[in-house]
Order: C-alpha cells, then structure tokens, then sequence
C-alpha cells in the first residue's frame, strides 16, 4: 500500500529550432494523489501531456520543478530503487514493449531477479510461473517459454501488466493500455486490471483519450490541455457534467453509439482557439479554479504534509 | 497486426511481427532466409575462408624458387608459376590468409568503433550524442584512403606492421557504420521495451547489450561484413602502392609483385588475375551475404525478391481458376 | 440508457435503401497466394447505394482492406481475385465491369468514378511534392485538355471545400497539420468528383476532437456532393453515428448487414452482439465494467 | 593560350623516357640536385668520354685538345672557336674559368670535388693546376662539368635558382615545357651543325610499367629501363631493339664496418663471403633480369673494358655462375657460425638473418632479392627484403641504418677501376653509424693500404701501366677478401629503341657511348648520331 | 535558412577538423619529419635558416621551443595565409604551386566520372527498383563484383584489353603531351580521350553502390502508401515511377553523397597512379615515396577540402530538392 502525492509538476522540453532555442511547456504544475484500490484517469488530446506525466512518475525524465512523493502505508517516504519497486508502468504498445529477443519468462524473471523479489532460478521461475497464472495467462508453463510475437496483442499487454507487478509494485501507471488492442479484448484487458488492483491494492493512474473506459474504469478523471488540468472531479461528474468548454469538446467529439446519426454536417464545431486553459473546473469543491492559486493551494498542502510527516492529505487543489 | 495506425516510430516498421507469427523463435528472425544469391555468397565466402584457413597447410613453400620463372598452369603447379619460379596457387593461399586476416581485424575494430560511437552515443542522447555524431560525420567526409596514405607516410616502414594498418583503416572506415547504427540506435531506444527495462532497474549496459543490441545485429553484421570487404579492398590497394603492412604476405602485396614483374604485359594471367579475382570474389560473396542481411534490416526488401515469384503464383493460381 | 445532458440532434431519415445502386459487388473472394494461401476475403457482396455511407466494420484482420483494395483493383501481387465480379453502374447508365478492365481503361476509371482514402492517409501524400502539385497531376492525368489556369482553381475550390485554405496550395506536406492532411487528402478523393469514395480507416491516426471534425466534413460534403461512401473502420461506435447502413465483417466474410439502427438495437449475429458489447457507452451505464466500492470509499476521504 | 605547339614533324621527333616517376617541374639549372634532365643536350662539357670503350680518349666538344705537365700537375685544355651560346653571344674562355671557379666557390654543387684552380691564358686557352700530381682528377675536370655562360650565370644562385629558360652551347634548345612533357629543337646554331633529329620529346611517366606499356603502344622510342620479355623485343615489337651494356656492378652492400658502428651479422667477412659463394647467378640472372646480366669479378674491375687490370693474386677471377653452399657452409663453419635445427646459421643465439633495403618499385632488384632469399635460405642464410622509398632507403645508406642494401656501384668519368675504388672503398670518404658519410662509401669500409694505394695511383700518369697494376693488386686483394659490397652480377642498363624510326643507334659493334637516356652526355652523343630513317 | 546555417556550420567544424587532423597526424606519430625534410631540403641545395626550420617545425611538428596551443596557432595562421612550405620532390616549387598545377585534372575526372556513375546507377537502380524480380535483378550481383574488384586491378585489366591489346585508347597521361594545356577545342578533345580509362575505370566501379542503394530507396519507396495513391490516382505509370517513386528514392542516394565521394577519391588515387594521370593523387604517392611531407600534407588537406566543398554544393542542393529539410 502506497501513496504517490504529485505535486505541481512541470516539464519543460528544450526545443532547438536552428540556432533558436524555445521552451516548451509539456506539463504546467500539475497535482494529484494516487491512493491504493483508486484510478485516477488523465484524459486528454494527443500532445496534451499525458505520457509526460507518466514518464515523470516513472522517473524515465527529470521533472523541471515539482515534485512526486511515494511514501509507504506507514508514510515511510521511498526513494531510490525502492521508487522503482514501486511505481510501475504498462505501456501502449503491446508490440513494442516486449523484446522480441526475450521469451515471456525471461521479461517478468529479470524484475523479480533485480529487486530481489526471489533467489534463485527455481524460486524465481515458480514466481514467473505464479505471476502469469494471476493475469490468467495458461498454461503459464506454455506461455513463460513463448517470445512475445507468438501472442496476441491482449496477451502480450497481459505479460507486460505481470512485468509491471513483478517487483511488487504497488502504483501502477498505464499509459493508453488497450488503445492499441483490439476492441474485442480491450474490456477483458482493463478488468483484469481492475481485478489486480483490487487484490493487491494498487493505486493506478489511467492514461487514456477514450472517456468512456476514463469514465467507467477510474474513479477520478482529470481533463488535461496543453500541459494544464482544466477539469478535475469524480468520473461521472466530469463526464455527464463538463464544465469546461474543452472537456464538452472532448464529449462532444467521443463517439456514442446512443447517438445515431448525431454527426450532421450542420453539428456547429466548438472554437477551438478560445479555450482557456489557465482555469480549472474543481467538481469537488465545484468551483472554477484559476492555476496559480492551484498551484499555491498545492504547494501549501505539500508543506503542511511535510510538518505533520505521514498524516494523509487530500487530493491537490 | 493492429487496428491502429499511429505512426511507429522511423524503423519500427522493420520490427513489427509478420502478419501471422509462427512458432519460429526470436532468433530466426536473426537468420537470413536462404536465396541462391545467399547460398552463392556462403559458398563463395566459405570456399575463400577455408582455402586461406586450410591451403597453407597443404600447398608448398610459397618462396621456394624455381629455374624457370612464369609457367603457365599445370598439373604440377595449377596456377603456374611466377617470376622466380614461385608456385603461385601456394601464394595465393598464404595471401588469402593474410587479406582475410586483415579484413577480419579491420572488420572487428572497425565495428567496435561504430558501435562505440553509433550505438553508445544514440543511448546516452544529449550532448554526448551531438558530439559523437559531430565526429562521426567528420570523419565520414574525410576521404579515407587519402588519410591512410598520409598515415602510411609519416609511419616509418619498421612500425607498419598488420596491426598498424589494421588499425589505421579501421581509424578510417567506422564512420559510415556508426551513422547507419546510431539511427538504428535511436529508433530501438525509443522502443518501448527499452523504457520498460529501464523500469525495471536494468543498468545502462545491460540495456544497451541485452535489449537493444540484438535487434541491431543483423545492422551489426552487415556493417561487419561491409567493414571486411573495405578492409580487403583498402589494404589491397596500399600494398598495391607499397606502402602496405611490411612483412606480411596478402593478395595485395601479390599483386604488387605480379605487377612488378610485368606479370599482365608478359601475358602471366595466372599470375595476376587470380589473386585480383580472388579479391572481387571475396567481396561479392560478401556483399551476397550482405544482401541477405539487408533483407532482414529491411524486410521490404525481401517482400520484393519474394514479388516475383508471387506474382507467378498468382497468375498460375489466376489461371486456374479462369479455367 | 440515460439521456445524455447535451441532448442528441434527430437522426435524417435512412434515405439510401431506397435507392438505386452504384456498385454491386458479388461474391468476392481474395486470396493471397503466400507459403500457405490466405483466404483473406471469402465471398463477400454487397451493394452500394448512391449518396449513402456504408460502414464496414470488423476487427483487425478480418479482410476490410483487402475487400477495399480488391474494389479497386489495387491489391498488389501476392494479392489475387479468386472469384466474384465487381459492377459500377455510371450515373451514366452505364454498367462496368472493373474486374474486366484493362490496364488503361482502369487508369481511366480509378478516381474519376472510385476515389479513395487511404488507412494511415496521413503518409499518402509525396513528402517532397507540394500539395498542389499532387492534386494538379491527378486532374492533368485524367483530362489532359485543360489548362493550368482552370486546374489550379479547380484545386483551391476543392482545397476550399474541405475547410483548407487555398493558400495552401503550395505548401509541402510536412508543413501541414495531420488534420489538414487529411482534409487534403479528402479533396484530392473529390477532385474528380467520383460516385464512390472508398475510406479506409481515414481518421486512426487523428486525435478524438480532429477525428470529429474530419467526420463532419466528409458528411457535410456527402451532402452536399450526393457520393456513396465506403467508410471502413473497427471503430464501430463511430460507425453507428455516421453510417446508414453497416456491414460487419468476420474472417474475411460479411456476417451481417443492416441499417445503423437496426444493427445497433438488434444484430442478429452473436458476433456483433459481441463487438457491441465492447464499447462501453459514454453516457450510458458500466456495461461490462466490474468495479464496486471504490467510489464510496474515495467520496468519504475528499469530504 | 598557346594553342598546339607547332605541329612537328613526329617522324623526326624522337620520345624518350627517363624514368622519371611524375610530373615534370620546370628546372634547367645542370647544378641543380632537381635538374629534370636533358642537360647534356643543352650544356656541354669540354669533352665527352665513352666510358664503354676500353681506351679514353676523351672527344673534343668545347674543349679541342688537352695535355698534361710532366708532373700531372697541369692541365692544359685548348678551347673550341666559333661556338655561341644559344641566345648568341660567343662561347670563350672566361665561361670556362667562371664555370670552374663558380664550382671552388659554391661547395654544394660541387659534386666531383674539383679542388684545383683554374686560369685563362688567352682567349682560347686555360689551364687546371693542383698542387699535387693530379692525373686522376682530370677526366671529370674534362668531361663531368657543363659550361655555363657567364654573362647569364653571373646572377644566379647556382645552387638554389630555378632556370626556366636554359642557354647552353649544346646541340638542342628548349623549346617547349609541360608537365607531362617537356620539348628539345635541334639547335640549328650548333658548332657541330645541327642534328638529324629535329626534336627530342621527354616523357613524364609513372613507371617502368608505364614505360612498357607505353612502348608496346609505340609512344615512345627510346627508353632505359626493363621491359618485359627483352629477349624477345624484336618479335614482340618488330620496330624496337635493345641495347645494353654491362656498367654497373651489382651489389649486396653491407654496412660492413663494426669499428663504426655497424651492427648485423653482416659486419662479419665470412658472412658476405658465405652470401656470395650463395648465389646460383644463373638462376638468378635468369630469373631477376631476364639473361641480361653480365658476371662480376669479385675484384670489382669490369671483366669487359677492364679485365686487364684484374689482381693475378685474387682468385677466383670470376663470380661463381652456380651456388656453391659447401664453400659457404665452409666459411660460416671456421667463423663460428652453427647451423641451427631449422636450417638457419647462429652464433652466439644470434640468428644468421639479414634484411636487404631495396627501393620501392625498383622491380628487377625486388625479383632479385626474392631470388637471392630463396638460394641464400639453402645455404642457411635468412635474407629479406624491406622495401622503401628512395629517399628513406639513401638516408639509411648514408647514415649506416642498414645490414645490407642492393644498389649498383657505378664507373668513373673514364673506364678505370680506380674511380669506383676511390668512390666505394676510400676509408677517408667515410663517417660512423649515424653521422652522413661525406663520399660514396657507405658500407664503411677502410682500410689503410687500400687508401695508400688510392694517393699513390692519383700520382701515377696513366701510362705508367705496371706501377699502376701494382696499387691494383692491394686494393683488389682486399676488395676482394673483405667484400664490403658482395658482389651479385654486373649489370646491365637495357634501353629499348626504335629502329623503324631512327638509325645510328649505338649497338655492339659501334659502342660509341653509353646507351642510357639518362646518362646526360651519352645520350648527347646518341642523338647527335643518329637519324631519322623516314625523312618523309 | 537554418538548414543552410546549420550545414555551414558543420563543415566549418569539418574544415577544422580537417585542419587539425593534418595539424595531429605528423605530430602523433613516430619519425621525424623535419629533419628528413630539412635534409632533404638542403641536398636539394636550399638555404635552411632558423626560420626555414621553424616553418616546417610549425606545419610537421618537432619544434620544442613553442608551446603547442602557440604551434597550432601559428599553424593555422599559416595555412591561411597559403603558406604550405615547400615540395622537395618538386623543389623548389611551394606545395601549393604543385597542388594548383595537378587539382583540376583530379577534380575534373572525378566530377565527371562521379556524375557520370551516379547518374547511370541511379537510373538503373530506379529501373531495377521498379520491377523488382525480373532479369534486370541480376545486374545488382554483377554490379557488385565490379565493385569488389580493386580499383587498381580493374584499370590494369583494362589498360590492358582496351588499349594495350584493342589499341583503342591511351594508356597513360591525361593529354596529349604535343598539345598544349588551353582551351582549345583540340587539346579538350584529347583530354576527354585520354581521361576515358580513367573515368570508365571509376564509373565501372562505383556505379554499383549507386545502382544497389537507388534499387534498395525504390523497393522501399514503392511500398509508400504515396505511391499506392499516386496509382489509385490513375497517374500513368511513367508518371508514378519519376515524380513519386524516383523522386523520393533517389534522396538517400543525395544524402549519401559524402560516403560515395569520399570512396570514389579514394579508388581514384590508385586509378591515378596507374594511368601516370597529372591529378593530385599522383601528386600524393609521388610525395610519399619521396617523404615529401610538406607536400604529402598539403595534397591531404586539399583533397579534404575538394570534398568537402563538393558535399557542402550537394548538401545546400539537397536542401533544394527535399522541402523537409528547409522546416527542420
Ligand atoms: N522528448 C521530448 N522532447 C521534446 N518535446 C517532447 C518530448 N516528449 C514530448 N514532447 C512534447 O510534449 C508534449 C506532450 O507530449 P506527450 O507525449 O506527453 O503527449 P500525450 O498527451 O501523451 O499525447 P498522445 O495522446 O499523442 O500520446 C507534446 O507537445 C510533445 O511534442
Ligand atoms: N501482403 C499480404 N500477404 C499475405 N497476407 C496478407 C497480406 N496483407 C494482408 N494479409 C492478410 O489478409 C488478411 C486481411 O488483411 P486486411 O489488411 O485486409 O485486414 P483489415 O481488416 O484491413 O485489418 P486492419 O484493421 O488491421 O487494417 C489478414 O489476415 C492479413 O494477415
Ligand atoms: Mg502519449
Ligand atoms: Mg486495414
């Protein structure tokens, strides 16, 4: 049991355009607390900085200011390897984030090798062996020795939800998990998820463009655009009731089958260019939220957690 | 293959699975598919190496003269004879040796180099890569051999040895490789089961060894394969010029010989062809094998040898049923 | 199913069924003569109306492509027609036979009557072409009579239809956005104002709001311009809200094919049943969804 | 531009090849160590000596006569009337004395070491005087130093100064200069009238491979160099010939002298004895140079112009023709040398190993030293060749960082063995390992009755054929005892020739000068003789 | 622009790169070539002063006195000023008299026989491409044991057939020595004459990489979903293969300009020394075997530079051809 408390994390990307250099803006002072057993959905449009924040958590990059804080069930803050222990990831691409080189066994053997989850090759194959039975992969004798490109694409994602948990970890980010499944396995694929993360307590931050799985499958969503959270609040509340002009665009534009025939050519397109992103609709407290006060308000929290050293705080805002 | 069509990353392509995966392991995606052309090159690359592993042991003394100099082939001397009497097949093999020795060397350092700078710099990123690649397409511009023969001039003839040569045609043959591996490089690194083995808390050398370098191996060989033949090349045409590794005995300095001694003039074919023809033969078996190799960096290219013969197919196969 | 807040815009009536067809495909089968031959499509008709969309649906695989492709005649070797016929009935009156073409004849008939938008469009535009130059080349090679001047409007009044400036006439591809890309690549499909456009996955690649828009705009023109379209994807949910009638297709065979609306409420076939049942609704309750007592938990914390 | 140069009659234009390896770079001072060549038919001497017959009778050319004093310590030269210099002024006795005094002034363009002092007596008369007997000095004096006109040279730099535009008495004129080629008329003002061969076209090549396939395609017509398959060169190419003379002694060279410095098994005499009773010179000649070598005397007197100097006392008279391993496994034996289980000579743990320094592209000698390692190797002697540039391969000789070098020893102004004594085999004109020897002898040899009987013969006037013998006698015993350059064959310069062209060639019966395009004043003489056959 | 500025300044880095290597080379390795040269110099008959030495000190290394940051200073400031020493081989010619006399023939024959290949490779290649599987297929092997053949070999072997034995062609020197060099129709009528073996030599034996790379781009090309547009476009089939398929294919064959050239240079060295070809690379064996290293030096710099001008000319072409490379 493991909490993650993000607070006001910001990536900036250096551009070089030329002889130029620019700055770009990839996350803006972010916030938000992964719990065990809840999801936490970043939706989004492409670009909007979605796998950023997963990268970050991850610490695949730095962040330019900002922090991401794991701390124990009994507050114990992690660091270290321990961090990698901790907080794992599922990537989109099921074709890609297994190595063709390595058979399934050996994948989700080095996590437990490395982190000392077991001693030697027996113990650890009986591990690997246990760990694909849990994301219902068998015979798991069959599988472990397959390489990847004999699975299928969900049964690959399943091998990489074992890879994740194999060190133990206990956060779980998965960046667009079932975006490139096919959809007929996509819902076997999150409910499995959801299983796991009911059985071991895990806390799961949910990557997605697609509402419908963000709405049914997390507990809280936040909207991101360009790089800010312009909508946060429990799933249904920011699904059936967006405030802000771009999560209504982002409604507008998720197909829904209730809606036979609702794409017209006269459906008048929301104006893009006069979104605002620097205010963010807060259903908890429901009201509009401008991002510095968020950030301040965020900051604020971050050190009276650091007074009281393990006490749980609520989610940013 | 998927429902999607996100754009892959450059490369990518040649990494996703074939439509319906067979049982094969991963490692036969490693080997290339056997073609006459690939056949044509093994038997050409094999028949050269055995004969510059095995002909020395059984030919003769390569410097042991006789009376009368440029025999022509016989039964006695297949390849007749040079000069001084020198029987030429014995020559050749001893030579063989030596090209493919060099070639070999060459071939190796030449690799650990690019690789070094291909494949570390792509990794690491940043500014170790800018300066890396910076180098890299320095010393591509620079001609080569140019380079060599300067090298070659201020080396005094006592210090050339093999291995000086060695190492100054492997100093000016890595870049083009490292180009190619770094690009390869850069594709894989962004893959994700690189991400995900950094996770996991791989260390940066086991990520660079166990994950991304066996998808470059067939890019690997093929600059190997690539490096040897211009090694075989490169060292052929220095001794040519004399100013080859002193001492050692290649198809290169033969050659050399042969034209000292007005081998092509006197009309001593045997003399001259075989050991330039040996060297054309080594490089064609070796780019054959190349071409196999490609196909595997670049499936495409299988995908149009295999054109041809589908296309048959399908006209039979078209015809049939119009019947 | 509840009612979602924004309310949903009455449905047009299903026009197409009642009208007359502009390409009748029968029994169509494509194998593709590899180490082991594939049946990719095996015996798939249909009929396309004029002015209708007809979606086709179906998971990664089963033959969408193939089926699109073999249309068109564009399959490429390994590919081969085993069996059907393939007819365009001209506005003309005139009925084709594409299977029959000759090489030349087919050069005529691609695009003038049949245009289409690729899968992965985004790449089916020359890198290093200008758009304009791509879209001129496409009208020299089918009326060589006309001249520069009225090709080049031509071109900016398609680029302008789509909701692309004209302007753009001469940019480079790369300096489009993938959105623009593709609205190129839907004028390029209209330049010669064919009967039928065949799409193909035309929105994968494009995020969910520039996906909305591209949809918009091939319906608005559908309108307008009284095409038929084949609109190709394995989003089925989208299929539903664009398409009059849906094919679905499983293992190369076309298991079913119904209006929109009747597919929706009542498929027949336990295959889209099953496909269906996979979407969760956005607005509508979990469906298939397994997750209990989170919420609770969480709404007690944040108070 | 230039356009074509005027067309000239190619029927009497003749095109020679020097050897040189690359393109020309302009520069026709004679003094100069980069004179491109062609000096003997631009400049001339006072007199030409054929150095391949047996008496030397030195040839008027600016010179008319020349006597010695009683005591041979003046010489007297009459001067020819009549001749101009190519830009026309007169030829007279003040270009002679600036010519020699101009060589006493500059030391570094003095490469025959003319150490007299030279006067005018009048206008057609001068005089060379030594302080002591001199009477070996005098065929250079005569006939190895080009005059120069005074009225030009006067401002010139002779040792460093490039000359674009020679002027010289002799036959020919520059007329034209490319770096590819570089063009000689017939100087239609010469004393001697002017020659049948109206231009002389010097060829820039890239090698003896170059100048074969350049005869085989009939571009050139007179070449010093090897060919392939000489023997044959009349069926090969019916409209060519060869001559050669044997001249030069081949030799292995060692750096010889341990007192100095040098270090090898060479420095041992029983070593460079055993490696010349090795080589089977039959097979050898056969092999390297294709039947056109002529034997040696292992006193190093040519057997042909010179054989009646050869010491009674040194036998044999004649190298070997076949290997004679007993006698070299005789003499390593005595020496302490033990023949090793792989076939190989040692002492002392020292493996009897040779390296032999040879040019780069210098062919026949590489066959050569392939051949000599082969027969060597029977007789238990490693020998291998190291290639090298010329430049590298002449400091090693001159600075004794070497165990042996081919090279070819080479003939004085006159045809007398004393001037390759004195240039090989003088322990004065020799420096230690590591320091440049300041003469020719650079396989350090000396000893000090060789350089006593080299002083007495400089005294001794040429008549004086039994006093001579006598200084002979102790220098060819220890020449040959000691072999400091171990003597291979003697060589011959083939040059090949176009006799569909030109006729007058200097063939055996009429050897009336060296027949070497390179050998400046010999090949003066060849073209003034010859003629073109088709005038049409 | 910034393509423009951004390759400008990668072979301003290269130039100096260049620069520095010729200023390394000498100095790495073991010898000592000043003192060989200044010997050499001086049997030349030259007067070697303290500055004399002191120049050659600061282009070869050797001279203890000044620091080496100093050494390279002045070494760069020399080479600015054109100031290569002087040749021995050539004495008393300075080096870049030499270079200047002997630059346009290589330039000259290596441009053209290097467009010449390119052009005919990447032809064939294209053609190749396009129908991949058919008998044109098998031009690539054969292509490839052109390239195998040493450049050497292949020019010897032709010397001999085409001009020793057909007679058809001069075997050696880059004109005929009766002309004068000009630009008279005469004497560039026997300069292309005589350059023939030596350019056919090169196209024989580069045209292959050109023809094997363009074959690669094509069948990669032609799998473009472009491509399969432009022939759903119903474009005519010539049309797709020039303006969609070539086109693009033919960019990496650009690109790689700099890896063929530098090749080509160097195979053409040896083609030099065997036709006795007036160009450069004769220039550099004759200095090595001389250890002419003022001039070995200067011949390495020059050629170093040849290249890279001519990459920088393709490279800013290429920026005009490929319309992407002006946004990056
Ligand atoms: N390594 C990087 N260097 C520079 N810019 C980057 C880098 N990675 C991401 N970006 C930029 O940061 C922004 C956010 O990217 P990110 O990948 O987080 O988007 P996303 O929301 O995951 O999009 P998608 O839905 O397409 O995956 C984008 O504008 C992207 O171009
Ligand atoms: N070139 C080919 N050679 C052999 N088989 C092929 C080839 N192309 C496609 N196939 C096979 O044909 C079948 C149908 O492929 P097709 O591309 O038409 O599917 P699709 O429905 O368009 O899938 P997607 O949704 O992924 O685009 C698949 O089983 C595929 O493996
Ligand atoms: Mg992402
Ligand atoms: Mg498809």
């Amino acid at each position: 049991m493991s909490t993650v408390q993000v607070t006001n994390l910001t990536k900036e990307y250096r551009l070089r355009d030329g002889l130029r250099r620019t700055t770009l803006r990839a996350v803006d002072r972010v916030s938000f607390d992964l719990l065990p057993r809840r999801t936490v959905a970043l939706v989004g449009e492409s670009g909007s900085g979605k796998s950023t924040i997963a990268k970050l958590l991850t610490r695949l990059e730095r962040p330019t200011s900002g922090s991401v804080e794991v701390a124990l069930a009994d507050g114990t803050p992690v660091h270290g390897s321990m961090y990698r222990r901790q907080v794992q990831m599922v990537f989109q691409d099921p074709f890609a984030s297994l190595n063709p080189f390595h058979s399934v066994g050996h994948h989700i053997a080095r996590p437990l090798l490395l982190h000392q989850r077991t001693s030697g090759a027996r113990q650890t194959h009986e591990r690997v062996l246990e760990m694909l039975e849990r994301v219902n992969l068998s015979p798991a004798e069959l599988v472990a020795a397959r390489r990847p490109h004999e699975l299928s694409g969900g049964q690959r994602q399943r091998v990489a939800i074992a890879r994740a948990l194999a060190p133990g970890a206990q956060v779980l980010v998965a960046d667009e998990p079932v975006s490139m499944l096919d959809v007929s396995i996509r819902l076997g694929v999150l409910n499995l998820l959801a299983r796991l993360q009911r059985e071991e307590d895990l806390a799961v931050l949910y990557i997605t463009h697609d509402l419908a799985t963000a709405r049914h499958f997390s507990d809280e969503i936040l909207v991101l655009y360009r790089g800010r959270v312009v909508e946060r609040g429990p799933a249904d509340a920011v699904i059936l009731d967006p405030h802000h002009d771009y999560t209504k665009l982002l409604a507008l534009a998720a197909p829904d089958p209730e809606r036979l025939g609702k794409v017209v050519a006269g459906e008048g397109a929301p104006d893009r260019a006069s979104i605002d992103n620097s205010v963010c609709y807060d259903h908890h407290r429901r009201a509009w939220v401008h991002v510095d006060e968020a950030a301040d308000a965020a900051d604020a929290a971050r050190r009276t957690r650091a007074e009281r050293t393990g006490g749980g705080v609520a989610a940013g805002a | 293959m998927t429902d999607t069509q996100s754009v892959p990353a450059a490369g990518a392509a040649a990494a996703r699975p074939a439509p319906r995966p067979g049982p094969a392991p991963a490692w036969r995606m490693l080997l290339p598919t056997m073609t006459p052309w690939l056949a044509t090159g093994l038997v050409l690359v094999g028949g050269i190496c055995l004969f510059g592993l095995l002909g020395p042991l059984l030919v003769g003394d390569p410097d042991a003269i006789r009376d009368v100099g440029l025999q022509g082939p016989s039964g006695d001397l297949w390849l007749g004879t040079t000069q001084t009497g020198q029987d030429v097949f014995a020559q050749l093999a001893h030579a063989t040796r030596g090209s493919l020795q060099i070639g070999f060397l060459v071939g190796v350092l030449a690799t650990v180099l690019s690789a070094f700078f291909g494949i570390y710099g792509a990794y690491l990123g940043g500014a170790a890569d800018e300066a890396f690649s910076l180098l890299t397409n320095v010393f591509l511009v620079i001609p080569g051999l140019p380079l060599v023969i300067v090298i070659s001039g201020f080396v005094p003839r006592e210090s050339r040895g093999l291995w000086t040569i060695a190492v100054v045609l492997a100093l000016t043959s890595w870049a083009a490789s490292a180009r190619v591996l770094r690009a390869q490089t850069l594709s894989v690194r962004n893959r994700e089961y690189v991400a995900a083995s950094r996770l996991s808390g791989e260390r940066a050398w086991r990520v660079i060894v166990v994950e991304i370098l066996p998808n470059l191996l067939p890019v690997l060989a093929s600059q190997f394969v690539f490096a040897v033949i211009a090694a075989v090349l490169g060292e052929a045409g220095l001794s040519f010029l004399g100013l080859g590794a002193s001492g050692s005995a290649t198809l290169g300095t033969m050659l050399f010989y042969a034209q000292n001694g007005f081998a092509l003039p006197l009309g001593a074919w045997w003399w001259f062809a075989p050991p330039g023809l040996l060297i054309a033969l080594l490089g064609t078996g070796l780019s054959l094998v190349n071409f196999s190799i490609d196909e595997i960096v670049n499936p495409r290219l299988k995908n149009a040898r295999l054109h041809r013969r589908r296309t048959r197919q399908a006209a039979r196969a078209a015809k049939g049923g119009a019947r | 199913m509840s009612a979602r807040t924004g309310g949903s815009t009455p449905r047009p009536p299903i026009r197409s069924t009642e009208r007359e067809a502009v390409l009748s495909v029968r029994d169509v089968s494509v194998v593709y003569e590899t180490e082991e031959p594939v049946t990719a499509v095996a015996g798939a008709s249909f009929e396309l109306h004029r002015g209708e969309v007809l979606g086709l649906a179906g998971e990664s695989g089963c033959g969408k492509t193939t089926l699109a492709y073999a249309v068109s005649r564009l399959h490429q070797p390994p590919a081969r027609i085993a069996g059907g016929s393939v007819v365009f009935h001209d506005r003309s009156g005139r009925d084709v036979d594409v299977l029959g073409l000759d090489e030349e004849q087919m050069r005529r008939f691609r695009w003038a009557k049949l245009s289409m938008v690729f899968q992965g469009a985004m790449n089916a535009l020359n890198p290093v072409r200008t758009v304009g130059a791509q879209l001129d080349d496409t009208l020299r090679a089918h009326d060589p009579g006309m001249d520069r001047r009225r090709r080049r409007a031509r071109c900016e009044e398609v680029l302008t239809r789509v909701g692309v400036a004209p302007d753009r006439y001469r940019a480079h591809p790369h300096e489009l956005s993938g959105g623009m890309r593709q609205r190129v690549m839907i004028a390029m499909a209209m330049l010669l104002e064919p009967q039928v456009m065949v799409m193909d996955e035309p929105t994968t690649a494009l995020d969910v709001v520039v996906q909305r828009d591209i949809l918009r705009e091939i319906v608005r023109l559908r309108d307008e311009m009284d095409f038929a379209v084949v609109f190709i994807t394995h989003d089925l949910p989208l299929l539903l809200e664009i398409s009059d009638r849906i094919a679905v297709m499983l293992r190369g065979e076309i298991v079913e094919l119904d209006t929109a609306d009747t597919l929706y409420r009542h498929a027949r076939h336990p295959y889209t049943r099953k496909l269906l049942g996979s979407f969760p609704s956005l607005s509508g309750e979990r469906g298939a969804f397994v997750r209990t007592g989170v919420l609770d938990q969480q709404q007690e914390e944040t108070a | 531009s230039a356009g074509s140069s005027d067309s000239g009659d190619s029927a009497s234009t003749l095109v020679a090849y020097t050897g040189q390896a690359g393109d020309y770079q302009v520069n026709f001072n004679p003094y100069s160590p980069s004179d491109i060549g062609g000096r003997g038919l631009i400049y001339e001497p006072l007199f030409f000596i054929n150095k391949t017959a047996a008496d030397a009778e030195p040839k008027p050319l600016l010179g008319t006569e020349q006597s010695w004093n009683e005591d041979g310590t003046v010489l007297s030269v009459t001067l020819r009337e009549g001749a101009t210099w190519s830009d026309g002024e007169p030829f007279t006795a003040d270009d002679v004395v600036f010519t020699y005094q101009m060589l006493l002034d500059n030391e570094g363009i003095n490469e025959t070491g003319f150490d007299g002092a030279v006067a005018k007596v009048d206008d057609t008369h001068v005089t060379f005087t030594w302080p002591e007997p001199a009477y070996t000095s005098g065929p250079d004096v005569l006939s190895s130093i080009v005059i120069v006109p005074e009225h030009i040279w006067k401002d010139v730099d002779p040792a460093a100064d490039v000359l674009e535009e020679p002027v010289g008495t002799g036959a020919y004129v520059l007329s034209d200069f490319k770096g590819q080629a570089f063009t000689l008329d017939a100087n239609p003002e010469y004393w001697g009238g002017a020659p049948k061969v109206a231009k002389v076209r010097f060829l820039a090549l890239s090698g003896n491979q170059a100048g074969a396939d350049a005869i085989a395609a009939g571009t050139i017509d007179w070449q010093t160099g090897p060919i392939p398959d000489m023997a044959n060169t009349n069926e090969n190419f019916p409209n060519y010939d060869t001559g050669s003379v044997a001249q030069n002694q081949m030799v292995l060279g060692a750096c010889a002298n341990a007192a100095l410095g040098c270090e090898g098994p060479q420095t041992d005499p029983a070593v460079r004895q055993a490696l010349f009773s090795a080589i089977d010179r039959t097979q050898l000649n056969k092999l390297a140079f294709q039947d056109t070598a002529a034997e040696i005397s292992p006193t190093m007197a040519l057997t042909s112009t010179q054989a009646e100097t050869i010491s009674a006392q040194v036998e044999p008279k004649v190298a070997p023709a076949t290997a004679d391993p007993q006698t070299a496994a005789r003499l390593l034996e005595a020496a302490g040398w033990v023949k090793g289980p792989d076939g190989i000579y040692a002492k002392d743990g020292e493996k009897l190993s040779l390296t032999i320094e040879v040019v780069t592209g210098w062919t026949d000698y590489i066959t050569a030293i392939q051949t000599i390692a082969a027969q060597a190797k029977a007789a238990g002697i490693q020998v291998e060749a190291a290639q090298s540039s010329w430049n590298e391969w002449t400091d090693k000789r001159f600075k004794g960082d070497f165990e042996l070098a081919i090279d070819s020893l080479w003939q004085g102004p006159a045809p007398d063995p004393y001037y390759l004594y004195s240039y090989f085999y003088d322990g004065r004109m020799t420096a230690p390992v590591g320091t440049k020897a300041n003469g020719n002898n650079w396989s350090r040899f000396s000893d000090p009755a060789v350089d006593a009987a080299l002083d007495t013969l400089q005294k001794l006037p040429p008549e004086d054929t039994a006093g001579r013998q006598a200084q002979f006698d102790v220098i060819q015993t220890a020449v040959a005892t000691q072999m400091p350059y171990v003597p291979v064959m003697t060589g011959s310069n083939t040059s090949v020739w176009n006799t569909a062209k030109f006729s007058g060639w200097p063939v055996d019966g009429e050897q009336y000068a060296f027949p070497a395009v390179w050998s400046d004043f010999d090949a003066a003489e060849i073209l003034k003789t010859l003629t073109p056959k088709a005038a049409g | 622009m910034n393509y423009l500025l951004r390759k400008l300044g990668f072979y301003a880095v290269a130039f100096w790169a260049a620069l520095t290597l010729n200023f390394v080379i000498p100095r790495l390795l073991p010898g000592d070539p000043v003192d060989i040269l200044l010997a050499k110099l001086s049997q030349r008959g030259a007067v070697v002063t303290p500055e004399t030495r002191k120049a050659y000190a600061t282009l070869l290394g050797g001279d203890t006195d000044a620091s080496l940051p100093s050494q390279y200073l002045t070494y760069l400031a020399n080479i600015f000023r054109g100031d290569l020493g002087t040749s021995i081989s050539y004495f008393p010619a300075p080096v870049t008299e030499v270079i200047a006399a002997s630059m346009p023939w290589t330039v000259v024959l290596i441009g053209i026989a290097t467009v010449i290949a390119a052009f005919l490779g990447v032809l064939l290649g294209a053609f190749v491409g396009w129908r991949p599987g058919t008998w044109l297929d098998s031009m690539v092997p054969a292509t490839t044991l052109l390239a195998a053949v040493p450049y050497f070999w292949l020019s010897l072997v032709l010397v001999y057939v085409l001009s020793r034995v057909l007679d058809l062609f001069p075997a050696q020197g880059g004109y005929d020595v009766v002309l004068s060099p000009g630009w008279s129709l005469e004497f560039i009528g026997s300069a292309v004459y005589y350059g023939f073996l030596p350019a056919l030599t090169i196209v024989l034996a580069s045209i292959g990489g050109w023809l094997l790379g363009m074959r690669n781009m094509m069948v990669s090309t032609l799998s473009e979903d472009y491509v399969l547009t432009a022939r759903a476009k119903g474009l005519p089939a010539r049309r797709v293969l020039r303006d969609y398929a070539a086109r693009n294919a033919v960019l990496p064959s650009i690109a790689g300009f700099a890896i063929s050239l530098a090749f080509v240079v160097s195979g053409s060295v040896v083609t030099e020394q065997v036709f006795s070809y007036p160009g450069i690379g004769s220039r550099l064996l004759a200095a090595v075997t001389n250890n002419d290293y003022a001039l070995m030096q200067g011949v390495f710099l020059f050629i170093t530079l040849a290249v890279l001008g001519a990459n920088l000319v393709v490279d800013l072409l290429y920026g005009l051809i490929d319309p992407r490379t002006r946004a990056r």
